[in-house]
């Protein structure tokens, strides 16, 4: 039997640092051994999730899970991770470290830092977290922390009375949400009698998964029992619920409005981290809920009389809500006049298609387009992050420099800061998905699946959204770059060595994903993230919780 | 109908009536710390629904707390103490929980003072004119 | 002849109507007291016979272990009377 | 600094509390009682007890448990009988005022022991307090004086003279 | 046995005294006139009310053998929760009686006199 | 605003109808039923079970057990959710001076007295209650939460400047919160950082002896039960819970003429 | 019989936490307000504890009757009083 401590440990050490904190500011008060803390720290994290990454797709090659406390699947807590939350995991542990990076440069005439790398490493430590957790509530614990560390960040310009406004309207809308889910999982408690995501995954397919995983259902069955009372309607109610949160978290339509205050007046390096990482938490949260837990063949999954099921119901809501918010986000968008609202507003439209291509698997739809659908939603992901941090640090040089957030005031700039101008125009067009670039490849899987699954409105609306957020890129273009050269900034305005090398690296990236891409990189993401839709993979998922069972007794 | 059926009924529709009378609290108060208490309130209906589910009348006797009570150990004793106990499940759930609505709390009231500093209100309404 | 157990829970029973009058009527003045004080004093009586109606129902339920709630609740009610009345007196609340 | 000699009531009281809180004598709750008694003790030891000397003095012991039988079983008793009727007695008989009422006793600890035994007697509550004229005002439901010596005659000179005993 | 008796009906006398003091305490807070008439009512509240049946609880506990071990922690916590509300309760009352009429947060009709306010207007502070 | 307000009004009241439809349909089953759910079962037979040495924590409570043992991880990112809201208080306040100095006005000399005989008496009925954790309903967070009546007192009777002077700074309340955390986490990690040691299998919160990893707290020592991690967590709770709630009332009650030349640029 | 008096208890202290959750929302005057939501917490309290659950009783009453309204009337104290219209 294999322990894989270092899947256990990520956020448990991340935690720890940040824990261990105040006694340093007892003892050391110089700003750059906290730079050098956090740093230190998130290097470590990405040591350990690319460990994973690599245990889960080349090692063992099938989900891994690791028992806290040495307690069996229900009774503890056990982190499960499958190829989904490995790519994940790898993600965060990556844009992490640059931003990090990139705070050292932002931030280092700023006062309080220690408590910034503080919150920080808690922000990290809930994102991963979340992506490896296998319980259902300690995924409640892990947003509730994500987002108290996400508050703190929002509202770390004390003197700002947006950024506290904002900070306080993110709060207010956002404990309600995660309340709500609490009242969620109650429900699904009540229901299943078990708050692991492997039992639930079981519990809801029951009659037929028996022939597949006999001794897991019967182990499973021992500890928890079957369900309790009426399932559906308790079921419909718990998912509603817990929607309302994980949409609260991805800046969904109906409750998107918090982002584009609390974004822009984040610290820059906080907004890259935000838009980059924390709404992709609830897309991810929404994929597991209706892919693994509530997943094809469960028992919402039966079709009714209509032909369908309560399943199609709440996806096809999703990929409405999704289309909604892609169009809001890209309209928007080409009003505004601060840079970082844009790209806040930008964040919309691309979370927008990422719910789209969540909801495309519906009942009937085959497993080849709904494989497609989940390579895209992960790809864009992938690409979103790197592009929207990118996109966030370059726009924070422009802000220092020019010390204005407004593009109409900081005309021209661009032309004084011709490597940061480079990227940012590289970075529009990846996001825009023009092709030599990753963004492209991921939108065309999104559409390619959007129409395999016979929603052409659908599909329209994404690239309908896709060509009106161009006017949105095509404002910053037009007035930092294209204009002359504004005469106070001469002088003044400077390119700064570790910024541009930090983007010169996510530059590196984006290419190499978009090369990676061309060369077949896709079938190779798709391989791994493929069987988080699949029976096989979904069998496998169950497996590796319940594997720990084959214990002496 | 069951008594105990019944008790049940009250209890759950007043717990719900609560929930939508905190959600209008939070919705439609201007008060900033009206909303805050309107948050309190919905989180601890969340908690007491939640303890709610894990409750239990058995068959025989009183319930009991879920905690083990004899000093001395053996079949009888614990058949007796898993037949009367109530779920201890949501018990724990309901701890983490409250303890997490008290710390998003103190962040909002800490956060809501800061407001008050930079906009001479804290009444949202009057703060956007 | 009634045994000793019983008897108890009979007296429980019997008293536990009274009880229930009694925590009716300070309810009724805390949500009806004109002033604030009326509001906390009606809290401060019901809480402090709340938790001997507690310690009594710890009896009947046959749980000793339920009593360790009645000092919480006695300690809490009386920090809401200082600071309610702190916050009438004084000028900042930390002072 | 700590004072040892100060801290040793403390540790006494913190102990007993401990035990009767925890109402077994195991091993365990000897164990753990003895050290929360000590490191409460002292750290509190200061601020709690001003004189150590007086406080194992058994004359005090007995005044103080003569006191608290005498209070319970004639002072309590006398004020909640007659407040109880005042309640329930459809006339509803009310005279309330607000009196002056000096004390004389040194210590702080006889003073609250005063106050609270007025307040803890219903009929009286003590309203306010001057501390440095020595005056209580105490809000008294059936005022039958306005004179101030007569009025501690009748409230508190019982509690006062074995307040006086136990504590100065 | 016959001490576990003993024991169990002088805790029910005390109990069954409390709960009397509790609904005249509750009956008074409603029907005197002012916060400072129904301070007295709720002192019968407090002392009648919670003390007197907590002590009388612990009684009860010594003598109900039928609890188990634990009712000596059930007797222990019964009177140190006693001991406490002894303490605190009349100065609850007091720095809400103090912060009453120092705030002037309650009308003070009906009263014979009060000396407090002179003394205030006089001393003029505050 | 009206319109608006009628809205949220009538869209509340059709989702708790919702709710309440859901429920008396047996979204839950039959409510209270007979029977516990078959994992609550298990908890409450795995608590304290001697018989299965190599399956049952080291408690009488349930609720501690699965709080610290069953479920530790979420009981240690609760703790960290609490200190995330509390450096972000921090944050907030970054830069503040707090002084001890200058004149208090408290409270009436009565309620002097009584706070310091309760210095007494709270803090140990608080340790009473964090050290039977394990047996008697309570643990770290219910005592650190009593514990915290003695501050809130003093803070209101004395002022906050008596509180400060009486040795409570903020450098050292903070060291008091980071042990206690840092204590949680080392008890955490104590059984894996031992096995690793001695090379051999043990995982994170590991407190009772598993099959294959064959380390462990200490459960019952001549006849008193030890309670194993359990104890150790009650006791660091306790204390960082203490220091955190302190910090948060210090912080607080910061007056604003001390706070307003910093915090507002 | 003890699950009559158990219905009776339950009953009455639900209804009297809705009046009291009604009352703390409707309040202008926030000190009023929280009076009454630490009357309604209170009301909870003793929900949980007649549904068997002291541990919770244990954490919620320092944190719902105790922490909370010391937090929320420092926050009124150094606020406004009253609320809106």
């Amino acid at each position: 039997m294999m322990i894989y401590t270092p899947l256990g440990i990520v956020p448990l050490m991340l935690t720890f640092a940040a824990f261990a904190i105040p006694l340093l500011t007892l003892i050391i008060k110089k700003k750059w051994f906290y730079h050098l803390y956090a740093l230190l720290f998130s290097v470590v994290a990405l040591c350990y999730t690319a460990e994973n990454f690599w245990l889960v797709v080349y090692g063992v090659k099938q989900p891994i899970s690791y028992l806290f406390g040495g307690w069996i699947a229900p009774l503890g807590i056990v982190y499960t991770v499958d190829g989904l939350g490995a790519v994940l995991g790898l993600l965060i542990g990556i844009d992490m470290v640059l931003i990090v990076l990139y705070s050292i440069w932002y931030m280092r005439g700023e006062e309080g830092i220690e408590w910034y790398y503080t919150l920080l490493l808690l922000l990290e430590s809930a994102m991963i977290g979340i992506v490896y957790t296998g319980d259902i509530f300690n995924l409640f614990v892990m947003i509730e922390l994500l987002a108290i560390s996400a508050y703190g960040l929002v509202g770390f310009y004390r003197h700002k009375r947006e950024a506290i406004e904002a900070a306080i309207k993110y709060a207010l809308i956002g404990a309600t949400a995660t309340t709500m889910f609490f009242l969620s999982i109650v429900y699904i408690y009540g229901t299943y009698g078990t708050v692991n995501m492997a039992d639930l995954a079981l519990k809801t397919r029951l009659p037929w998964i028996t022939q597949y995983i006999p001794q897991a259902t019967m182990y499973f069955a021992h500890l928890s029992g079957t369900g309790y009372g009426n399932p559906i309607v308790a079921t419909a109610i718990a998912i509603a619920l817990a929607l309302w949160a994980f949409t609260f978290k991805a800046a969904v339509f109906p409750n998107y409005f918090w982002l584009p205050d609390a974004h822009p007046e984040a610290p820059t390096p906080v907004s890259a981290a935000l838009s980059g990482l924390v709404v992709k938490m609830g897309a991810y949260a929404t994929i597991r809920l209706l892919y693994t837990i509530f997943g094809v063949g469960s028992l919402i999954d039966a079709s009714a009389a209509g032909g369908w099921s309560l399943r199609d119901v709440i996806l096809f809501i999703i990929l409405l809500l999704g289309a909604i918010s892609a169009m809001i986000g890209s309209l928007v968008m080409i009003i505004q006049n601060d840079i970082k609202r844009i790209l806040a507003y930008s964040t919309i439209d691309h979370l927008g298609v990422i719910f789209m291509g969540i909801g495309v698997a519906m009942h009937g739809v085959s497993q080849a387009v709904v494989a497609i659908a989940l390579t895209g939603v992960v790809l864009h992901m992938i690409n979103h992050s790197f592009g929207k941090t990118m996109l966030f640090m370059a726009s924070g040089i422009y802000i220092k420099n020019s010390g204005t957030r407004d593009i109409t005031r900081m005309r021209g700039i661009g032309r004084l800061l011709p490597v940061t101008s480079l990227v940012m125009v590289v970075g529009l067009l990846h996001l825009l998905g023009v092709p030599p670039f990753g963004g492209f490849f991921s939108k065309l899987l999104i559409y390619n699946a959007l129409i395999g699954a016979g929603q052409v409105a659908f599909a329209l609306i994404l690239i309908l959204s896709t060509a009106i957020s161009m006017l949105g890129y095509m404002r910053i273009i037009v007035n930092l770059i294209l204009p002359p050269r504004p005469p106070e900034l001469i002088g003044k305005a400077r390119e700064s060595i570790p910024a541009t090398t930090i983007l010169s690296v996510l530059t590196a990236i984006i290419i190499i994903i978009g090369i990676y891409c061309l060369t077949g990189g896709i079938n190779t993401l798709q391989a791994i993230v493929e069987p988080s839709t699949t029976l096989k993979g979904l069998v496998q998922y169950i497996d590796s919780t319940f594997s720990t069972y084959m214990l002496p007794k | 109908m069951n008594l105990s059926l019944m008790t049940a009924y009250v209890v759950v529709i007043s717990l719900y009536v609560n929930l939508g009378i905190a959600l209008y609290g939070v919705f439609a108060r201007p008060s900033l710390v009206k909303k805050l208490l309107a948050i309190t309130i919905l989180s601890d209906t969340a908690n007491a629904f939640a303890v709610l589910v894990g409750y239990r009348w058995p068959a025989s006797g009183t319930p009991k707390p879920p905690v083990y009570t004899n000093t001395t150990f053996n079949n009888q004793t614990l058949h007796y103490y898993v037949s009367h106990a109530v779920d201890p499940l949501p018990q724990a759930l309901v701890l983490t929980a409250i303890v997490i609505g008290l710390a998003v709390t103190v962040f909002i009231a800490f956060i809501i003072i800061q407001y008050y500093r930079l906009h001479g209100t804290v009444d949202v309404r009057k703060a956007r004119r | 002849m009634i045994s000793l157990h019983d008897e108890v829970t009979l007296f429980v029973m019997i008293v536990f109507p009274i009880y229930l009058l009694a925590f009716t009527l300070y309810i009724i003045r805390a949500v009806r007291g004109p002033t604030i004080p009326d509001t906390v004093l009606a809290i401060d009586a019901l809480s402090f016979d709340i938790a001997a109606f507690l310690a009594l129902l710890a009896i009947i339920y046959q749980s000793p272990i339920l009593i360790a709630c009645t000092i919480v609740l006695a300690l809490w009610v009386y920090a809401l009377d200082i600071y309610v009345s702190k916050y009438f007196t004084a000028e900042e609340m930390g002072d | 600094m700590v004072n040892l000699k100060s801290a040793i009531p403390a540790m006494v009281l913190s102990f007993i509390i401990y035990i009767v809180y925890t109402g077994s004598i195991g091993p365990y709750d000897i164990l753990t009682g003895a050290i929360v008694a000590v490191i409460i003790g002292l750290l509190t030891g200061a601020i709690v007890v001003k004189d150590p000397g007086k406080t194992f003095d058994p004359r005090r012991l007995y005044w103080l448990i003569k006191y608290t039988i005498w209070y319970f079983l004639v002072a309590e008793v006398k004020a909640h009988v007659d407040v109880i009727k005042r309640a329930l007695s459809p006339r509803m008989p009310l005279n309330p005022a607000i009196v002056r009422v000096p004390y004389y006793v040194e210590t702080d600890y006889a003073m609250t022991t005063i106050a609270n035994s007025i307040t803890n007697t219903p009929g009286t509550v003590v309203v306010d307090i001057d501390y440095d004229r020595k005056v209580f005002y105490v809000h008294w439901i059936d005022a039958k004086t306005s004179d101030p010596g007569e009025a501690r005659k009748m409230i508190s000179l019982e509690f006062e003279e074995h307040a006086g005993k136990i504590f100065d | 046995m016959i001490l576990n008796a003993i024991l169990v009906y002088i805790g029910e006398a005390l109990v069954a005294i409390g709960v009397f003091c509790d609904l005249a305490a509750s009956i008074g807070i409603i029907r005197f006139p002012n916060f400072y008439t129904r301070l007295h009512a709720a002192t019968v509240g407090t002392i009648g009310g919670a003390v007197l049946p907590l002590v009388g609880v612990a009684l009860m506990a010594l003598g109900a053998d039928w609890l188990g071990n634990y009712r000596f922690f059930l007797a222990g916590a019964s009177i140190v929760a006693g001991i406490l509300i002894l303490l605190l309760a009349p100065v609850g009352s007091h720095v809400l009686a103090q912060a009453a009429h120092r705030a002037g947060l309650a009308p003070r009709e009906p009263i014979a006199f009060d000396h407090l306010e002179e003394d205030r207007r006089r001393g003029g502070k505050e | 605003m009206r319109a608006s307000e009628l809205f949220v009004l009538v869209s509340i009241i059709v989702f708790i109808f919702s709710l309440a439809y859901i429920t008396s349909l047996g979204g839950l089953g039959q409510l209270p039923p007979v029977n516990v759910r078959l994992l609550a079962q298990r908890y409450l037979e795995l608590t304290w079970n001697p018989l299965k040495p190599f399956m049952s924590s080291s408690g009488y409570e349930s609720v501690t057990a699965i709080v610290w043992d069953f479920r530790g991880l979420d009981t240690f990112f609760e703790t960290a959710v609490f200190y995330g809201a509390i450096i972000a208080a921090i944050a907030i306040y970054r830069g503040v001076k707090i002084s001890g100095k200058g004149r208090t006005t408290g409270m009436s000399p009565i309620a002097r007295t009584i706070t310091r005989l309760s210095t007494i008496l709270i803090p140990t009925v608080a340790a009473s209650i964090a050290l039977h954790g394990h047996l008697t309903p309570g643990g770290g967070f219910q005592a650190g939460s009593v514990a915290t009546v003695i501050v809130v007192l003093i803070i209101m009777v004395f002022g906050r400047k008596a509180l400060i002077r009486k040795g409570m700074t903020k450098a050292r309340i903070l060291l008091f919160r980071s042990l206690g955390l840092l204590g949680i986490g080392f008890t955490a990690v104590a059984i894996l950082l031992a096995g690793t040691a001695l090379g051999l299998n043990a995982y994170v919160f590991q407190n009772q002896p598993k099959p294959f990893a064959p380390l462990g707290f200490p459960k019952l020592y001549d006849g008193m039960i030890l309670g194993g991690s359990l104890l150790l967590f009650n006791l660091f709770e306790f204390i960082a819970v203490t220091a955190g709630f302190t910090l948060v009332l210090l912080l607080l009650s910061l007056g604003e003429e001390e706070v307003r030349g910093v915090v507002e640029k | 019989m003890i699950e009559v008096f158990t219905l009776a208890f339950l009953m009455l202290v639900s209804v009297a936490s809705v009046v009291a959750a009604y009352l703390a929302i409707r309040e202008r005057d926030m000190v009023k307000a929280i009076v009454y939501s630490a009357i309604q917490s209170a009301m909870y309290a003793l929900i949980f504890y007649v549904l068997m659950a002291p541990d919770i009783v244990l954490v919620y009453i320092p944190v719902s009757v105790g922490i909370t309204p010391a937090v929320l009337l420092f926050v009124t104290k150094k606020t406004e009083r009253y609320d809106g219209d």
